[in-house]
Formats: structure tokens, C-alpha cells, sequence
């Protein structure tokens, strides 16, 4: 009899959440699971009532999709009660769960900051950010550690991305940011599609001379790159990996042996305009 | 005469572009019960909305009681004992009477919850009291305009008041509920209880009062004890004219055997089998007692509400009542009831409601269909000097203007177009004495253009005196249709209680 | 049958969904488990809508409830961490939010602006206020455990936050039908004119329901944050369509038209088991949206004609 | 002087918002390239606001404005992807909305079913199948570049959208001031039994108005789609709530507190100003939030003290 998995995610719309969820799915189904992805639209209230729907109905296994585990400890707990084990993909990891598969959001953010500075030396630079987001708070958290660390880097502006409709707002803002501070060399963007906003910013505004990092290997900036935009580059990670992962994990646990690592991470790709060609679908 | 209770000096309130009262006195003593009467926008119901708290006056004095007060808000009125019937009803829609009627004070309660049953009583009470007529446990929305009358009549009666102001009451109401009215009034003036009271039917005036204050133009013009004058007297003071015709003679008079409008058995919700023809160049009255039944079949007619069976002729033409669009375009007309909620978008200016049943024949071009301003204005200014609409430009919002010019603005709006039937609906409802005359001109001035006028009306005298023929409804059924010679007020009422299943 | 339908078709549109759920799953769906979930599902979507009502029943918008929430829970989440005594912080955030409220009213009835845009300005303010006192982040660590309890812990077996959803709707209940307040404010919602000229301080009472619909709002901010064991400066953004849906749902419920506490419970109900049975029949994502949308138009729509005659 | 303030009361206030960025910085902020920027960024939500505008004159809502504009942006990027070409794919998207629309007006207009619960619930069902058809992801790879043109081109110096948005307001003006269908729209919203016994075929009037409704949100979401090269499935989301902002703002312009066209468009430069002078201003985040709002309300209620005395 087949397996029953459930897929809970606050975040389905995000391209990213998106992609991992669509690369497990895939892994999943081919060991015969029967999986369902289950959205709430950023609403961790009616996710935790998600979760009690699906604990009720008895599920073999969930998959926590993003989200930041501490809003749903009692639920956790449930699951733990009724034998339901818990994974995580790419969200974060807390007592009781079995495990969490990610792409450590700190690397990532040291990865496309380094990246920036190396590649301006020194100079101005703007911000893009999102703290609200637990993952995409921790890239800013690793930015900020090593920009204040560094003397010949300033951020000369920094812009809080509304979402919905990231690109618009952070086109919009950048916009603005080009006139007040025309003097700009870098964009540091805590994910992609704010870096696709600045990037269309900068390009309405003829200029050549700026570097914008992501994050996310969004497929729309991995062209982008290619096509020699202002964006130079993204970390993308491998959610092909860690799809993989998790299914080897769950598959342990349906075996009935104990997981080691609580956490595991999936490998990360930095992504420039030398190697972009490849990644392109 | 005795004390006196209510003192008013110099009273001058101003709105935009009107002067609403200037320097106005007033005198009332206990126990007295003085008629306001004067000429549609005169002032009257500004005057009593000073006094109930709702307008904030720009200078003068009230004296209550013998204290200068200011009153600055219903709350205070009520407080000091004065209740008020206004000319808008104020109800709460979706409350039952026993609920409008006590809103205001606070609830008798029994433990933790209302005592309804209390509350219940009290208005049947007074229901019983006043001898009325209505349910009092529908919402009051479901109630007919006239039972809505009764329910803020109760409401005023509700509360110890030392004044009572009435602002045109009977308006809506039949002949025995006027007479019940009245026999009530009575009793409140015999217990000290002074009255203002409002109308714009003199003879009622005659009947009830004590004595007369007639405003003109936000002046007042006299103070009179109800002896010293006559009717002629009264409508001189308030319109300045030396005598009127109250009912002008029409001259293209001869009659035409051409039917415009047919009906043969038509049925509705609230009407079956009614058959009757208008015939052009012919007034033609009906009469009925409240809820006979007559506006729902000139709601029909209109296309407003659907009919069950039987067949509408136009000219001879079998129609269908599809929608008020396309009997418009057919030719019919309907002046509706209640103006204020029918007739009017109260929001818009004068020249914009009168234009828009119209405003396919007042456009620049056919294929962008887009207005002609100039037209719109020039018509609308034609139509507001031929009614004599009291307004200050043409783009005021209707909302401001006063009751009676309000209903005029109504009319004109259907005055534009060559129509063959005209549905008049309580046309001169709330309606001064002089504008009624103007507007029973109009109706004759619509007969010369091939037309046929319907006129409802719930005033007998009204309807014997400008119609060819009337038709008598009760309870859903036509009873009667009586020509000219046949008229009588009796016979005309017995055909109205006339009991029909 | 007709009265019925027009009178009662929501709930029979309720009744329908419940049976067809639990038709294609007794098993799961028809279990006292379920219920006790659903109940609790339902209960803090349920104490905001309450304050939605309320605005409601005036024929105002309030559309802070969602900042009201999150700032609630923030600032609640916040105190706590800092060491202050819970029994101190709930009632001082309840009754900053009441404060709150009270300025809404200010400005829309003594200032007569429009509550939409009023309340969509002060939701932004408060907004902003809740992003600067938590940096924009979840605060979650060193919530102290007995704050928990009201989220997530039980009376009688059945969860706390039930009791409260019981306790509140009761007391509106109460208040709108058995209290001059309530009344007052329903005559307001029906003819303000009318309630003015009839003496009542139709100011002082729309204040007063800003006031109460911001506490209600607060509460469940407050009661959120003790669900999830964190508070989230968005939490709240949530609950701002839903709660004027089921609002909105409601009113199609009684009488005519107004918004009132039952209809809105019904309301909340068929969002709640509509959510919850789509779940556990495995309905894939996409299609719940579908799904709920036609089915609640198909209720309405069902209603509709059977009240159109009129 | 306080008919003045009464009639141009937001109009002022949004100068004084003008003023005070110029002299704070008045090189950037008031250079050509910043207001051809202001115009550029506000384009969009002027015309989904515009939109609102329509339904708001028929006092009612239109909840699925947002849906509308992702559902637009998606299947016009997937049949451009497709091969489709863009000539007729959008004629056939804007024409595809305009139905939706209409079965909106014909739920609330025939069915008598309140718009805010018709529309919020046939925009989930559109969510839906915008969510099924893109499988909740983005899509960009294969857009022709053509389609960029109506989003990021210029025309004489300034952004085509510009200029669509130019047309957009003056069509709608003109609908609205000067043809038999706006004056029957506003009559309806201002008396729907008066408008109805003067002959107007209300239900009619409000169908098509919905459809106008749908139509500006798609046409909203088709330029998004092409000024951002790409289609996400709530690329629309955002809109929902800042279009009522600026349409209740424009609300307080003009006449009785109707909607109306130029009244939304002082609405959306309110707000477009502001984000844009903070951002130059460098003000952080939660602060633009706290001043935005305060702004908005400090507008007002300088407006609202002047026109109290009525
Ligand atoms: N709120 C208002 N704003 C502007 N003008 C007003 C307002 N209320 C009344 N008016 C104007 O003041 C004048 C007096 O109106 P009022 O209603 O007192 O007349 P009235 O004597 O009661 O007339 P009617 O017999 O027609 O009821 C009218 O010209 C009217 O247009
Ligand atoms: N909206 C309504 N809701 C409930 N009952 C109504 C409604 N409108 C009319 N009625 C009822 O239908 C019946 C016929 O009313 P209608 O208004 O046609 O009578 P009428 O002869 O014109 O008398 P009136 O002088 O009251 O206008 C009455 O019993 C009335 O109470
Ligand atoms: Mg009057
Ligand atoms: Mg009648």
C-alpha cells in the first residue's frame, strides 16, 4: 500500500519554495508515494490548522516546505504523539523533528556578498531585503556581519521589499535609489527577484556600471546573467539534491532506522557569467 | 392667554445661497396649538430643525420655559421635552415599531435580558390609544409609507413632551387616520401639551389650530388667531397673491373617443382583473384606500412589476411591460410616490435629475453617446422657471431643496418628452397650495399633446376637481369608474369600502 | 419553503457541505476529532470577524483589524521576553489596542473621513510600528511557557481558545441584542440620521465600536501569537479578507442584511469546514481555490434565487 | 477660503507633500527624470485603480481586481510562450476578463448577491485556475521580446505606459463627465430605485460596469507581465488594497463623496509621491510606513476640520 505524504508550505508562490517542492514531488512519486502539496498563502495560523487536518487524517509523513518551524511546535508535537515522523526541507529544525534538508541560508549569503565585494573592491552599495522571511533573514544577517566588518564598504541605502509583487517594488525603489545616489556600485539582493527589479531599474536608466548579486538560481536570472545583464551572479541552489535527500531520509525512517544528522545541506552553486550557459534549461 | 412656553427672537439660519429664516419671531404659549403654514422652501421645516437640534441656528434667541438655552443636539431637545415628527420619516429600517418607537430611551429590562413583552405593551397601548392601525411587529420597512406615518406619530406620543411638533403628519395618511390624529391632538392640547403643526392643507388647518404663523420667504409675514382669518386670507398672506383658482379650467375640454391605454383583465400581486381604458385628452382619477392597490398597478404598468395575465393595449397595440426603459420609450410615464427614494437622486443636482430619464434625447452624437451639456442646461433651466422650481442654481444638489420643490423636480423630469400616458402618483403630495394649482396647470398642459394623464390620489376633492373620470379601487379590484356627472364624495367612498375578495 | 430557504439558506448551504463531507468521509471527517479540530480552526478567525461585525453593523470598514493583530501579538511576544508578568502585558496590550480603536472612531465620526481610508492609514501607521519594535522578524525565544497555555492549552477536552471563541461570540451576542449599546449601534447601521434625531450620541457609540472591534482584533493577535509559540510582525495580514468574507457571508444570513454575530459564526463555519474537509479529502491545492469559490457562490447563488421574487 | 479646503482639501495636501520633498531635495526629487519616474512607477496602479473607480461609482467592490490582473499577466505570458501571437492573445485575454467581469455583474446585479463575497469568491475560483495553469511558478523563458515593448517602451521621452495611462484616465473621464452611460453609473450609485424609475436598465448598466472592471485589471496585469518580462501567479496580489486606498482618498475630492476618475488619479499620486520621496529620502522602512499613514491622515483631517461645519 502506498505511502501517504504531505507537503505543507506557507510559501508555495515563491519560486523557490516552488521549485523544491516540485523537485521532491518528483523523487517522491517515483518510490511510488502518494504526495500532496498544501499551500496557505503565507498564513501560518491556517498552516497549523493544516497540519492538524492532516495529522487527524493519519498521513505517513509530512514535509515541512520553508517556514520556520518555532511557529508550529505544537503541531510538531502532535505529529511526534501520533507517530507521524516530520521533515524539513529547507526550513528549519527543531526538537522532534526527524530532520531538515537545506541549503544553508548562511553560505548562501556569504557566498553572493563575497562575490559583490570582490568584485567592487570597494564602494557604495544598496541593499534589498526581507527579514520577515526566516531563510532570506539569515543571508542578511551573514551581509551585515561582513559589511560592517568592512570599512571601505558602504550601504548607501537599503530598500525593505514588499511582497507580493517583489520585482515591481524593488524595480520601483531602485529607481528612486539611482537618483538619490547616482554614485552606486553594487546591489545586493536577499533573493533573486529583487535583483530583477533592480536590474530593469538600471537598465531604464542606460547605466552599465553596477553589479547586482541574488540568490535562488531563479531560471529569469540565470538568463539574465547570460545575457551579460547587470546581474552578475546568484547562488543557486540544488533543490534536484536535495529533493533526493529527503527522500533518501524518509526512506530510512519508513525502513525504521534512526537518522544521525539532523541537518543536512544540499550543495550550492555559485552562478556567474562564465558558467550561466549551463544551468539554462 | 396663558404662560407662555416657547419664545423665539430674531431667528436667522443661512445655508449656501439661501437664506433660510431672517430674523424670525415666534411665540407659543402652554397649551396652544399654533399651525406653520407658508409656500414650499419658506423656512418651516428649518425653523423646527433649529428647535429639534439638528441645524445650529447663525443668531437669535430661544427662550424655553423662561431660560435662554442653546440646543445643541437631539439628545438636549428630547431631554427638555420636545418631540418631534419631521417631514423625512426617520425610522430604523430593519426595526420593528415597538423597537423605532423606543428607540431613543432606554429599554425596560427584566434580568439580563429586555423586556420585550413591557415594551410590546406600552405601544399597543398607545396604539389603542390613538386608535391606529398597523403591525407592530414587522420590520417597519415592510410597512406601507402611510403605516410608517402612524409609527413615527407613536413615536412622538411615546414621551412626556411639554411641545410637540408635527412637520405636514397627514401627508401620507387617510381621512380617518387624520380624524383619529386630530381627536388626539385635542386630548394633548387639553393636558397643557402645546403643538406646532405643519401642513399645506389649510381646511385641515381650520380644524385643528389655534392660531396661524405664516412664513414667506424666511420672513415671517403674521401672527393670527384662527378667527380673525379665512382661507383666501391665509393663501394671500403666504403667496403674495391676490386670489387663486385652486382648480384652473382647462380649455381644450371636448372629449375624444380614442383609447391611448387599455387594460383588459390584468392581473398582479396585489391587483386582479382590472380593465379600464384612458382615452386621449382625458384625465383620469383613481381612488382607493391605503394599500387599495393603485400604485402597485401603476408600478405595473411602468414595467416595475410583473403581471400574471391579461393584456396591456398601447394605441391599440398589445405590449409587453418589459422594463421602465421600454415603456418610456413606448410613451409611459410614472411620477412615483415617494419622491425622495423614487423619484430623485438626492446626491445630484437639479438639471442632472431632470435630464436623466431623458438623456438619450439630449446627446451630442448617437454613436458616442455623450451628453449635451448645453442642451441639458437649457432645458433643465426651461423646465425649472416653467414649475418655478425655488433653487439656487441648477447644480444644487436636490437633497437641500425643500420638500415641495423637491416633488416638482420630480415632475419635470417626465415634462421633456411627447409621452401618451401620464401615471401621476400623489403628485402634489407635500405640495404647496400655490404649486398645487401650478402643477394641476401642468397636468392640463400635458393633455394637449395627444396625451392621456392618470392621477392617483387619496384626496377626493383633488381628484373630483381635475378629473374627467375616476376610478375607484379596493382591496386589489377596480369597483367603479364614474364620469364627470356621477361624482359625489360618497359615492365615490362607498365604492372604496367596497368589500372585495 | 421559500421563507426557509430565504431565511435560513446559508445555513442550509452549511448543512449541505457538512453532509457532502461527511458522506465522502465519515470516517475522518464526521469524527469528534475532526470537530474539536475544526472548532479550534475556526476560533481565532472567528473572534476577529466578531470585531469586524461590529464596524460592520455601523456600515463601517475597519481595515486595521490585520495591523491591530500582528501589532498585538509583537508587542505582547515582545514584553514577555523582557520579563514582564503576562497578567501585566495582556490587558496593557488589549488596552493599548482598545485606545487605538477609539482613535479610528475619533476620526471618522467626529471627523466624518471616510473609515476605509482612515483605518487603512492607521493600519499602515501601526504597521510601522510593529516592524520597528521587532526589526521585521518572528520573535519567538524566551516566550515564556505559561504564555502558551491560551493558545494551546485545554479545559474540559477541548482547547482553551474554544472556550474563548464560546465566551466572546455569547457576549456579542448578548450585546447587540440584549443591550441599549447594541441596539444603538444597529440603529445607526440602519439610519444614522434617524438614531441621531432620536437622542442618541451616534458619535461617542461608533467610537466606542472601533474601540471594541480593535480589542477583539488584539486578542486574537495576542492569542495567535500563544498558538504558533511566536509572533510574526505580519501574523495578522491573514485574517483581513477572511474575516470580512465571513462577515459579508453572514449578512446574507437574517433579516436584512445586516451583519450580525450569528451569521457571522455560520460564516466562519463553512470557511472553516470548507478549508478543513478539502484537506482531508486530498484535494490538490489549485482546485480547493476553485472549489471553495464556486461552492460559496453556488450557495449564494442558490439562496439568491430562491429570494429573488421580490 | 474653506470652500477652498473643502473642494481641493487632498489636492493641497498632496501639493504640500510636493513642497516638502522639493525643498528637502530638490535636485533629485525634482528633476524631470524622478517625475518621469513617479509617472512611470504610478502607471499601473492608476489604471487597476481606475478599474475600482468603475464599480466604486455603483457603490459596489470589486474584490477580484487582483485575481484578474495575475490570471491576465499568466495566460498571456503561457500563449506567448505558446507560440500565440501577441495580437491576438491580448485582445482575447482583455476579452476573456471582460466576460468574467460581466458573469461578476450578473451575480450581483441578477442574483442580487453582495459584490464584496460574489467577487472575493470568483476571484478565488480565478486564483485557482491561474494556479493550475502555471503550476504556481513563474513563467518568463520564451516571452518574445515584442511583448517588452508595451511595458518598457518609450515614446517621445516618456514610457509608453505613460501614455496608456493618459488614455485610460481621459477615456474614463470622458466616460464618466461626458456620456449617457457614466451618468446613469453615477445614478445608480446614488439612488438605484430613482435610477431604476427613470428608465435605466440598472442591472445592464451594472454588468457592464464590472466588466469594465475586469478589463482595466487585466489590462493591469498584461502590462505588468511585459514591463517585468515575466508572469507570476499573484503578481496582482499587491494591488488589491492600494487600489481602494487611492480610490476612498480621490473619494474625498470633489462633490458628495463619490468616486470619480480624477479624485483616484490625485489618489494614486498621494501615494506614488510618497513611496518615491521616502525612498529618495532614504527613510527606513517601518518609518515610511508610520509617515505614509500619518500622512494620509494628517491630509485629511486638515480637510476634514475645514469641511466639518455642515
Ligand atoms: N441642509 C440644507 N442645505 C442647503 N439648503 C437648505 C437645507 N435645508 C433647507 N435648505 C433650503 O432652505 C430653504 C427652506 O427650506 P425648508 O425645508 O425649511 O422649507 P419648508 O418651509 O419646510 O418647505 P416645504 O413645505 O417644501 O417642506 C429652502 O430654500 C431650502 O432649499
Ligand atoms: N414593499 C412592500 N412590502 C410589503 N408590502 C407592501 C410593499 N409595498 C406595498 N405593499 C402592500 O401592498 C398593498 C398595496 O399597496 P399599494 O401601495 O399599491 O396601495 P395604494 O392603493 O397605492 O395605497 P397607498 O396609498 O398606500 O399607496 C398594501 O397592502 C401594501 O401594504
Ligand atoms: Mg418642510
Ligand atoms: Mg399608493
Amino acid at each position: 500500500e502506498s505511502k501517504e505524504i504531505a507537503v505543507l508550505t506557507p510559501y508555495l508562490e515563491s519560486v523557490t519554495t516552488n521549485t523544491m517542492i516540485r523537485a521532491f514531488e518528483e523523487k517522491a512519486e517515483a518510490e511510488g508515494w502518494n504526495v500532496r502539496v498544501i499551500d496557505t498563502k503565507g498564513d501560518f495560523n491556517e498552516l497549523a490548522n493544516r497540519y492538524e487536518d492532516v495529522i487527524a487524517q493519519g498521513v505517513d509523513a509530512i514535509v515541512m516546505g520553508m517556514g520556520d518551524p518555532n511557529q508550529l511546535r505544537q503541531q510538531i508535537n502532535k505529529a511526534v504523539e501520533e507517530g507521524i515522523p516530520v521533515f524539513g526541507g529547507d526550513a528549519g529544525f527543531i526538537e522532534g523533528m526527524k530532520v531538515n534538508v537545506t541549503s544553508n541560508n548562511y553560505v548562501l549569503g556569504a557566498q553572493n556578498t563575497s562575490y559583490l565585494l570582490n568584485r567592487i573592491g570597494s564602494g557604495k552599495i544598496v541593499k534589498l531585503y526581507h527579514s520577515a522571511h526566516p531563510g532570506v533573514y539569515q543571508r542578511e544577517v551573514v551581509f551585515d556581519a561582513i559589511v560592517d566588518s568592512r570599512d571601505d564598504i558602504e550601504v548607501v541605502a537599503e530598500h525593505y521589499v514588499q511582497v507580493p509583487g517583489p520585482i515591481e517594488n524593488a524595480q520601483q525603489a531602485m529607481q528612486s535609489i539611482l537618483l538619490s545616489n547616482p554614485d552606486i556600485d553594487g546591489v545586493w539582493a536577499a533573493w533573486d527577484e529583487p535583483a530583477i527589479g533592480a536590474e530593469l531599474a538600471i537598465r531604464q536608466a542606460g547605466r552599465d556600471d553596477i553589479v547586482v548579486v541574488g540568490i535562488d538560481g531563479n531560471s529569469q536570472a540565470i538568463e539574465m546573467i547570460a545575457q551579460g545583464s547587470s546581474i552578475k551572479a546568484t547562488v543557486k541552489q540544488d533543490f534536484a539534491a536535495m529533493g533526493d535527500i529527503l527522500v533518501e531520509q524518509i526512506k530510512s525512517v519508513f525502513a525504521g532506522e534512526e537518522l544521525v544528522d539532523n541537518i543536512l545541506y544540499a550543495p550550492a552553486d555559485l552562478i556567474t557569467e562564465d558558467n550561466a550557459a549551463d544551468f539554462m534549461d | 392667554m396663558t404662560a407662555k412656553l416657547l419664545q423665539i427672537n430674531n431667528l436667522t439660519k443661512t445655508f449656501p445661497g439661501v437664506k433660510a429664516l431672517d430674523e424670525v419671531d415666534f411665540s407659543l404659549a402652554k397649551g396652544e396649538i399654533r399651525a406653520l403654514v407658508g409656500e414650499n422652501g419658506a423656512g418651516k421645516s428649518t425653523l423646527i430643525k433649529i428647535l429639534a437640534g439638528i441645524y445650529e441656528k447663525d443668531s437669535g434667541k430661544i427662550i424655553f420655559e423662561n431660560n435662554e438655552l442653546e440646543i445643541n443636539n437631539p439628545a438636549q431637545a428630547k431631554d427638555l421635552g420636545l418631540a418631534f415628527i419631521h417631514q423625512d420619516l426617520n425610522l430604523i429600517p430593519y426595526f420593528d415599531a415597538v423597537e423605532n418607537i423606543w428607540l431613543g430611551y432606554d429599554y425596560p429590562r427584566k434580568g439580563f435580558k429586555f423586556a420585550k413583552k413591557e415594551m410590546r405593551n406600552k405601544v399597543l397601548e398607545l396604539k389603542e390609544k390613538l386608535n391606529f392601525e398597523f403591525e407592530i411587529d414587522k420590520p417597519v420597512a415592510e410597512l406601507s409609507t402611510a403605516n410608517q406615518w402612524l409609527v413615527a406619530i407613536l413615536k412622538a406620543f411615546i414621551m412626556d413632551a411639554k411641545l410637540l411638533v408635527l412637520d405636514e403628519p397627514t401627508a401620507a395618511l387617510t381621512d380617518k387616520e387624520i380624524k383619529e390624529l386630530f381627536i388626539n391632538l385635542k386630548e394633548i392640547k387639553k393636558m397643557g401639551i402645546s403643538i406646532i403643526y405643519i401642513s399645506h392643507r389649510l381646511e385641515e388647518i381650520f380644524t385643528i389650530a389655534d392660531s396661524v404663523t405664516v412664513l414667506k420667504n424666511g420672513k415671517k409675514v403674521a401672527d393670527r388667531q384662527l378667527e380673525e382669518v379665512n382661507k383666501n386670507d391665509l393663501i394671500k398672506l403666504m403667496t403674495g397673491k391676490a386670489e387663486l383658482v385652486r382648480f384652473p379650467a382647462r380649455e381644450n375640454r371636448e372629449k375624444s373617443d380614442k383609447k391611448i391605454l387599455e387594460l383588459q383583465n390584468l392581473s398582479g400581486d396585489a391587483f386582479s382583473k382590472i380593465n379600464f381604458s384612458l382615452y386621449e385628452n382625458e384625465i383620469l382619477g383613481f381612488f382607493g384606500l391605503v394599500g387599495a392597490g393603485r400604485t402597485e398597478l401603476m408600478e405595473a404598468i411602468f414595467g416595475l412589476r410583473d403581471i400574471k395575465s391579461g393584456e396591456l393595449k398601447l394605441k391599440g397595440q398589445k405590449i409587453a411591460n418589459k422594463s421602465p426603459g421600454y415603456m418610456i420609450e413606448k410613451g409611459i410615464v410614472l411620477i412615483p410616490e415617494e419622491r425622495r427614494t423614487e423619484g430623485l437622486v438626492l446626491n445630484m443636482g437639479v438639471a442632472e435629475n431632470i435630464s436623466l430619464p431623458n438623456l438619450e434625447l439630449m446627446l451630442k452624437s448617437n454613436v458616442l453617446k455623450n451628453i449635451d451639456n448645453q442642451k441639458v442646461k437649457k432645458e433643465s433651466k426651461k423646465l425649472v422657471e416653467e414649475l418655478s422650481i425655488k433653487t439656487p442654481s441648477l447644480k444644487q444638489p436636490v437633497k437641500y431643496l425643500s420638500g415641495g420643490n423637491q416633488q416638482k423636480v420630480v415632475i419635470a423630469k417626465w415634462l421633456y418628452r411627447n409621452n401618451s400616458v401620464f401615471i401621476f402618483d400623489e403628485p402634489t403630495v407635500g405640495i404647496d397650495v400655490g404649486a398645487r394649482t401650478e402643477v394641476y396647470s401642468l397636468i392640463n398642459q400635458l393633455l394637449a399633446k395627444q396625451s392621456g394623464v392618470i392621477v392617483v390620489s387619496s384626496d377626493i376633492l383633488e381628484l373630483i376637481g381635475i378629473c374627467d373620470r375616476i376610478a375607484v379601487m379596493s382591496n386589489g379590484s377596480l369597483t367603479g369608474i364614474l364620469k364627470k356627472e356621477e361624482f359625489s364624495q360618497d359615492k365615490i367612498l362607498q365604492l372604496a369600502y367596497e368589500e372585495v375578495r | 419553503m421559500k421563507e426557509i430557504f430565504k431565511k435560513y439558506g446559508t445555513i442550509i448551504g452549511l448543512l449541505i457541505i457538512i453532509i457532502s463531507f461527511g458522506i465522502l468521509r465519515p470516517n475522518t471527517f464526521l469524527s469528534l476529532r475532526n470537530w474539536s479540530n475544526i472548532l479550534q480552526q475556526i476560533s481565532l478567525l472567528a473572534i476577529i470577524s466578531i470585531g469586524a461585525t461590529v464596524v460592520m453593523v455601523i456600515k463601517e470598514f475597519d481595515l486595521s483589524i490585520s495591523s491591530v493583530a500582528s501589532f498585538a501579538g509583537i508587542i505582547t511576544a515582545g514584553l514577555l521576553v523582557d520579563g514582564y508578568s503576562m497578567y501585566l502585558v495582556i490587558p496593557a496590550v488589549l488596552g493599548l489596542s482598545f485606545i487605538f480603536g477609539l482613535i479610528n472612531g475619533f476620526f471618522v465620526a467626529k471627523l466624518n473621513i471616510l473609515s476605509f481610508i482612515t483605518t487603512l492609514s492607521t493600519g499602515t501607521f501601526l504597521g510601522g510600528i510593529t516592524y520597528w519594535y521587532s526589526g521585521g522578524s518572528i520573535i519567538f525565544s524566551g516566550i515564556p511557557r505559561e504564555f502558551l497555555i491560551w493558545g494551546q492549552g485545554e479545559f474540559l477536552n477541548l482547547a482553551l481558545v474554544i472556550w474563548i471563541m464560546f465566551l466572546i461570540v455569547l457576549l456579542f451576542w448578548y450585546i447587540f441584542n440584549q443591550t441599549m449599546l447594541g441596539r444603538q449601534l444597529y440603529s445607526i447601521g440602519g439610519n444614522e440620521k434617524a438614531a441621531r434625531y432620536s437622542g442618541i450620541k451616534v458619535e461617542k457609540k461608533k467610537i466606542i465600536a472601533f474601540g471594541l472591534t480593535a480589542v477583539l482584533s488584539a486578542l486574537t493577535g495576542i492569542l495567535l501569537a500563544s498558538r504558533l509559540g511566536s509572533a510574526h510582525p505580519t501574523a495578522g495580514g491573514g485574517y483581513l479578507l477572511r474575516a470580512y468574507a465571513t462577515v459579508f457571508l453572514g449578512m446574507t444570513l437574517f433579516k436584512q442584511g445586516e451583519a450580525n454575530v450569528l451569521g457571522t459564526m455560520v460564516g466562519v463555519l463553512i470557511m472553516g469546514v470548507l478549508a478543513n474537509g478539502l484537506t482531508i479529502l486530498n484535494v490538490p491545492n489549485y482546485f480547493q481555490d476553485m472549489l471553495t469559490g464556486s461552492i460559496i457562490i453556488a450557495a449564494l447563488v442558490f439562496q439568491g434565487m430562491s429570494v429573488k421574487s421580490n
